[in-house]
């Protein structure tokens, strides 16, 4: 082996590859404001300015979502010429690229060196919990724009929010309809087996069986499960609704199997199965899958409609829970910007957002005092709308908190979804 | 025969080795009073992953066996601190005996499953038992909490909790101590036949060494060094996830190895600072920075398998050529003349 | 019944893990080079498809000019890439990884990163009866014949035609393999072409089956790793059974003992490879 | 009956669908220099694998210094006291002249499994290093990687390796394969002032040099013993010859 050859390609390629980093740069990664990191082009409001720290996902499994809150964060920025309530926004984005390593050094980053005065995003909720207590100690308020773990905002008078859902936020009221509303007396669970799966599933079982109703059967498959024959042939099919929770790509290949295996049980599932970043690759499959979700593009109130054209305006598909998530976060820091008088400090952002309150594209939002975010939710069915696959809403349940309608002691001396996932069906 | 004999030259080297060390531990130990809180978090991340790299070195570079599955020790390492951390109130130091003794056990595992597997087989071998542990951690959710890790992780038992610094100063000196030790194992007949492993199994059967022991010694003592790389990165972060065992650590940590140098000893260590530097610098810039990532480890491949070290030592053998010939091959008119390999110099120290 | 619909499954995904094994297979066996981007190829030949049909409409146009242009995709990375570093495993996989990354985070930059799959040919859609009562899809009894017909396809051509025992005397022995006239390079890069078409043909059906997302040509990665490893390096039959076994094995893992589905599947190939350290069919590397 | 050295009985290899070795025994008594001959693919480094214990034979026996040792690794086999050089060198390139010798010295039982000391500070081996490096003359070139050394002086490095255990039998593959004539002289005298109680079997293509050490010598061809016998009366045996004639004029 010669070791001599290829000093020059050596020299040429390292210049190509730092050439190629620098144009990356300007790659629009979101097609969002151009906002990369430079607090050199910090905008002054008239109150002030802010730099806000967007640590959503834009590679590895979530990119998708990741990319999409940054969208409607920026988006609203934009309609709002860059000022949020007189404060001149500066955002930040760093990739925490799915590995609480990486994102708690990105956390630090963002608030060490750029000087973030708040955290919005995450989507892993493992990622969430490693990041939350360094934000916590730097006395920065951190708003989870995806990230679902019910345990996150448990604690109350932290700095930490949540506008997007607990992981049986959105299905407890779902419970509690199909039970009831829809008469469908026996469900079969199919869910992720990792705690979104079982937190959405046991959200789903503990108002549906405290309505009366009957969980039957608990299936769990792993994340990013390629083949869902195993699970989709041993679903029982005496169930009177087969109920789902599998995000992501996992919703695309348990419909499809489902289908191939020409189950016909109705299908009830958590929101995320049937997210409108999935529908077109899902079609013919997903056809009449109810689900229950904080947002559908459909809802039809001023916000909203605001929202949806703003955002179809810009891209060339249909808006979706991470972008109203990232939209609702924006609204939701103007909120609380216009409650803070100067200088916008951690304690002061914190203390400000408790009280917000605001008509987000979803309707109603506020925090309760642990953090969560309170909205109404829908109950909505996958329907063929001008040749587009909607989630058309069929019903509402107003003002949903994180602890539906149970009392909050009592809730909080049940016993963690990681410990009954199994025992519903028993 | 007419040669120059390596002796003194032997020894200045190993001086200024010793200074060369000296200074680096002496600037090491200032770090914390000239960088911004941030950099010191890294700085102190790159300690962690460097001894990461170091440990996975004796298994690779010196073994000479490509495992494609050390996350799992350094993984192991950050669940043991995880777990015991959450849970008991156990000492700093019965916590770092617990991770040495996890880390070599599962290092016996890997050794007893590897006594013969060979080259892209044992790659994969290792890959699969790497998987396995991943399995483990992210399903048995009683013991690690599953996709959600284990968060909260404090310093409380740790010897001067306080401040960042202090805990960087505590990281430095575990790592200091760990590559020590590490280094005179490399030295000692057993280290010696590890390298041997590398060279040829069969002159070190023929020679009376059981080779597969020397496979499990090596993996190991590998696992136990992992395993408490982990243990630092688990306190630093304050949190152990699955992600601690996945493939995509296996497979970098082969690239700082490489990068840096697999034949030397510090290589590893230098591979996995300009990688995790490089990484933070481009990942700031750009999005696309796995694109990057991805330039880089195809660079790597075409133009420094020998490592940015094995780079340093080749051209300064060919600036020295001048003044050393080779005893044999000179006279055979070859070009590539060598030079003595100097047991005691840092760039010089090749085990490849 | 219950029994008889698992192990048909159980068969259909192990077509699947054939279907993307089998190039990996034959480019390590013939060239001894590991490639790791394997299952980025897979991913390009899917998505191409996909987009492919989203403007044409026609399948088999899609399915043949994605299998083609992946293929001289795959070539241009031998020819300028991979070629440098013949023999040298280490180089080879950092390489191949590296390429990997950055054909995933393109594939992420251009397709965005919510799934997509690519299309199905007309007739496979639905399911058919098979012994009364098990319902099975015809898209998945068609895969297992697919590998079935694509191995005996292979196996016949390494075997009979002058391109099969050229390779191999390339591979054994390039000084001869060229004395005797034999065009090495050419011949690698022909095989890597063939192992990238194989890897995006598998992506096409595959992906159609699962559907694709910038980052699942890890875990189908990891998986025909797992499938030529255990059939043994470079061994056609020994991955088709391979395959099977992996297959079977997921299967029933999953339905018996869901909890641990995820070791069972690595840890029995660890063991399994432990105690067969070249794999099922594999040849004894001499070295 | 003298006692053997090495005694293999009955040995087949076989390799697939190949016989390596078929029905071969051979019988080395203690202090004999035994040179195996035979033409290419005689089946003569498949018999050193099996008597050196890097191959197990599928059938026969083994015998080493009265003890049973078919099944025995090679390790085993070499802590008895059986050394080996390979016909092709088979160093450990990247390490040093020294380090070699280090290596080699330190697999005895007391030190193999130390990990706490350098290996050249253990008592005993840096001044036995020294001294072999002195006997074998290869002081000046101690701290060149071994990878550096010419061809000729890595076919002695074997040897130097081979004999710093004080081995009690010692297998020597064509020692002087690929030597220039006059290197392979100067190895061959050295082979022949090699103390006399040292049990020696060694391949050999050099006639010369075989007859000219060998107290007896084997023939193999195509896996069997062909003759066995004193020097002088296998240079006359009619079938040797034509084995040997033959093969060259294939060649």
């Amino acid at each position: 082996m010669s070791k001599r050859r290829a000093t020059r390609p050596l020299v040429a390629l390292t210049a190509a590859t730092l050439a190629l980093a620098g144009c990356g740069s300007q790659a629009p990664s979101s097609g969002g404001v151009s906002a990369d990191s430079g607090s050199g082009s910090a905008q002054e409001g008239a109150n002030g300015s802010l730099t806000v720290g967007l640590l959503n996902p834009l590679t590895g499994p979530f990119a998708a979502l990741g990319e999409d809150v940054n969208a409607g964060f920026e988006l609203y920025l934009d309609s709002k010429g860059g000022q949020l309530s007189d404060y001149g926004i500066n955002v930040v984005k760093e990739d925490p690229a799915n590995d609480p390593g990486v994102a708690t050094t990105k956390a630090r980053q963002l608030v060490q060196q750029e000087g973030a005065g708040i955290v919005i995003g995450l989507v892993n909720s493992g990622v969430a919990y490693a990041v939350a207590p360094y934000l916590e100690s730097a006395g920065v308020p951190l708003m989870i724009t995806v990230a679902g773990a019910d345990g996150l905002t448990r604690t109350k008078g932290g700095n930490l929010f949540r506008v997007s859902y607990t992981g049986s936020q959105d299905t407890m009221p779902a419970g509690d309809y199909v039970c009831k509303e829809l008469g469908l007396k026996t469900a079969a669970i199919v869910g992720l087996d990792y705690s979104f799966g079982w937190e959405a599933s046991g959200g789903f079982a503990r108002t549906y069986e405290d309505a009366g109703c009957k969980v039957v059967q608990e299936l769990y498959a792993p994340l990013a499960t390629q083949d869902w024959a195993p699970y989709v042939t041993q679903i029982n099919r005496d169930a009177d609704v087969v109920f789902a929770v599998t995000p992501g790509s996992d919703a695309v290949r348990f419909l499809k199997a489902y289908r191939g295996f020409g189950l016909d049980t109705p299908i009830f599932a958590q929101g995320s199965t049937t997210d409108e970043q999935l529908l077109p690759t899902m079609g013919e499959t997903a056809d009449g899958v109810m689900s229950s979700l904080h947002y559908s593009p459909v809802i039809d109130n001023p916000a909203n409609k605001t929202f949806v054209d703003a955002w179809t305006e810009k891209y060339d598909r249909s808006t979706n829970q991470y972008a109203e998530d990232g939209w609702a976060a924006a609204q939701a820091l103007e909120a609380a910007l216009s409650d803070v008088k100067g200088e916008p400090t951690g304690d002061g952002i914190t203390n400000a957002m408790r009280n917000v309150s605001i008509d987000a594209p979803r309707g109603a939002l506020r925090f309760d005092e642990y953090g969560q975010a309170i909205y109404d939710v829908y109950m909505r069915k996958v329907t063929k709308q001008d040749g587009k696959w909607v989630n058309k809403v069929v019903d509402t349940v107003p003002a949903v908190n994180q602890f539906y309608t149970y009392d909050v002691d009592e809730y909080l001396q049940f016993p963690p979804y990681d410990k009954l996932k199994g025992t519903w069906a028993k | 025969m007419n040669l120059p004999s390596p002796g003194d030259h032997v020894k200045s080297r190993r001086l200024r080795s010793a200074v060369v060390l000296g200074v680096l531990l002496l600037v090491l130990l200032a770090l914390p009073f000239v960088l911004p809180s941030f950099y010191l978090f890294v700085a102190t991340r790159i300690l962690a992953l460097g001894l990461f790299a170091t440990a996975f070195n004796i298994v690779f570079g010196f073994g000479g066996m490509p495992s494609l599955g050390h996350a799992a020790f350094f993984g192991l390492g950050a669940y043991v601190v995880g777990i015991a951390s959450t849970r008991s109130d156990l000492p700093f130091v019965v916590i770092v005996v617990l991770t040495l003794v996890a880390g070599t056990a599962l290092g016996v595992v890997f050794g007893l499953f590897n006594l013969r597997a060979k080259g892209i087989y044992l790659l994969l071998l290792t890959l699969a038992l790497a998987q396995a542990a991943y399995g483990l951690a992210f399903q048995q959710v009683e013991l690690t909490g599953g996709d959600n890790g284990i968060s909260g992780i404090t310093r409380e038992g740790v010897p001067i909790p306080g401040s960042a610094s202090a805990f960087y100063w505590l990281a430095l000196a575990m790592v200091v101590v760990s590559l020590s030790l590490m280094w005179a194992f490399m030295r000692s007949p057993v280290g010696m036949a590890i390298t041997g492993l590398r060279e040829s199994e069969s002159r070190l059967a023929a020679t009376g060494y059981r080779v597969g022991s020397y496979r499990v010694y090596a993996f190991a003592v590998s696992g136990a060094f992992s395993a408490v790389a982990g243990l630092l990165d688990a306190y630093l972060l304050g949190s152990a996830s699955p992600s601690n065992m996945a493939f995509l650590l296996s497979a970098e940590v082969m690239v700082f190895a490489i990068l840096g140098g697999a034949a030397f000893f510090f290589g590893p260590f230098l591979g996995a600072a300009v990688i995790l530097s490089l990484e933070l610098y481009v990942s700031t810039l750009t999005s696309r920075w796995t694109f990057v990532l991805g330039i880089v480890y195809v660079l790597t491949a075409l133009f420094m398998s020998d490592g940015i070290l094995g780079r340093i030592a080749y051209l300064r053998r060919r600036a020295r050529r001048k003044t050393a010939e080779s005893p044999t091959r000179a006279a055979a008119g070859e070009t590539d003349v060598a030079v003595p390999a100097d047991t005691d110099d840092l760039v010089e120290e090749r085990h490849t | 019944m219950v029994w008889l619909s698992n192990v048909l499954n159980g068969l259909a995904f192990g077509s699947l893990l054939f279907l993307v094994a089998s190039g990996l297979t034959i480019t390590f066996g013939l060239m001894r080079t590991i490639n790791l981007a394997h299952g980025a190829f897979y991913l390009v030949g899917g998505y191409l498809a996909f987009d492919l049909y989203v403007r044409t409409g026609s399948y088999w146009l899609s399915l043949v000019v994605a299998v083609v242009v992946t293929a001289v995709i795959g070539m241009l990375v031998e020819r300028l890439l991979l070629h440098r570093l013949l023999n040298q495993e280490l180089p080879q996989i950092i390489l191949t990884v590296g390429v990997s990354l950055m054909i995933g985070d393109l594939l992420l930059t251009q397709y965005g990163g919510s799934p997509i799959s690519p299309p199905t040919p007309a007739g496979l859609e639905g399911s058919m009866q098979l012994f009364g009562s098990v319902i099975f899809p015809k898209f998945r009894a068609f895969l297992i014949v697919l590998a079935l017909v694509l191995a005996a396809l292979i196996m016949a051509f390494l075997r009979f035609s002058s391109i099969g025992a050229k390779v191999r005397s390339a591979v054994d022995d390039q000084e001869i393999a060229r004395t005797i006239g034999i065009r090495v390079p050419l011949i690698f890069l022909l095989v890597f072409g063939a192992g990238t078409a194989l890897a995006a043909f598998a992506g096409v059906w595959g992906g159609a089956l699962t559907s694709l997302s910038p980052d699942t040509g890890l875990d189908v990665l990891l998986l025909a790793l797992v499938v030529v490893v255990v059939g043994g390096l470079g061994s056609v039959p020994g991955a088709l059974i391979a395959a099977f076994a992996v297959g079977l094995l997921d299967q029933f893992g999953k339905v018996l003992f869901p909890e641990w589905s995820l070791f069972t599947i690595y840890a029995p190939v660890a063991l399994f490879l432990a105690f067969r350290p070249n794999g099922l069919l594999g040849k004894v590397e001499s070295r | 009956m003298t006692d053997m050295a090495i005694a293999a009985r009955g040995i087949d290899t076989r390799f697939g669908s190949f016989l390596a070795n078929s029905d071969v025994t051979i019988e080395v008594p203690v202090g004999e220099r035994r040179v195996l001959i035979g033409p290419n693919g005689a089946g003569k480094t498949t018999l050193f694998n099996v008597l050196a214990g890097q191959l197990r034979p599928s059938k026969g026996s083994v015998e080493m210094l009265g003890r049973e040792v078919t099944r025995k690794p090679a390790y085993q086999r070499a802590r008895m006291g059986l050394a080996r050089t390979f016909q092709i060198n088979n160093l450990f390139d990247e390490l040093t002249v020294r380090q070699n010798i280090e290596i080699t010295l330190a697999s005895e039982a007391r030190s193999r499994r130390v990990f706490w000391r350098d290996l050249g500070s253990l008592p005993g081996i840096r001044a036995r290093t020294n001294a072999l490096l002195t006997e074998w003359e290869f002081s000046d070139l101690a701290d060149w990687p071994v990878r550096e050394l010419a061809y000729g002086q890595q076919r002695v490095m074997e040897i130097v390796l081979a004999m710093s255990k004080q081995p009690r039998v010692l297998l020597l593959d064509e020692p002087t394969a690929g030597l220039a004539p006059a290197d392979a002289i100067r190895l061959t005298n050295l082979l022949a002032a090699l103390p006399r109680d040292i049990t020696i079997i060694m391949i050999e293509h050099d006639m010369e040099v075989a007859f000219a050490l060998a107290d007896r010598v084997t023939v193999l061809h195509q896996g069997s013993v062909l003759a066995e016998d004193v020097p002088g009366r296998v240079a006359v045996n009619q079938e040797v010859l034509q084995v040997y004639l033959g093969d060259m004029s294939d060649a």
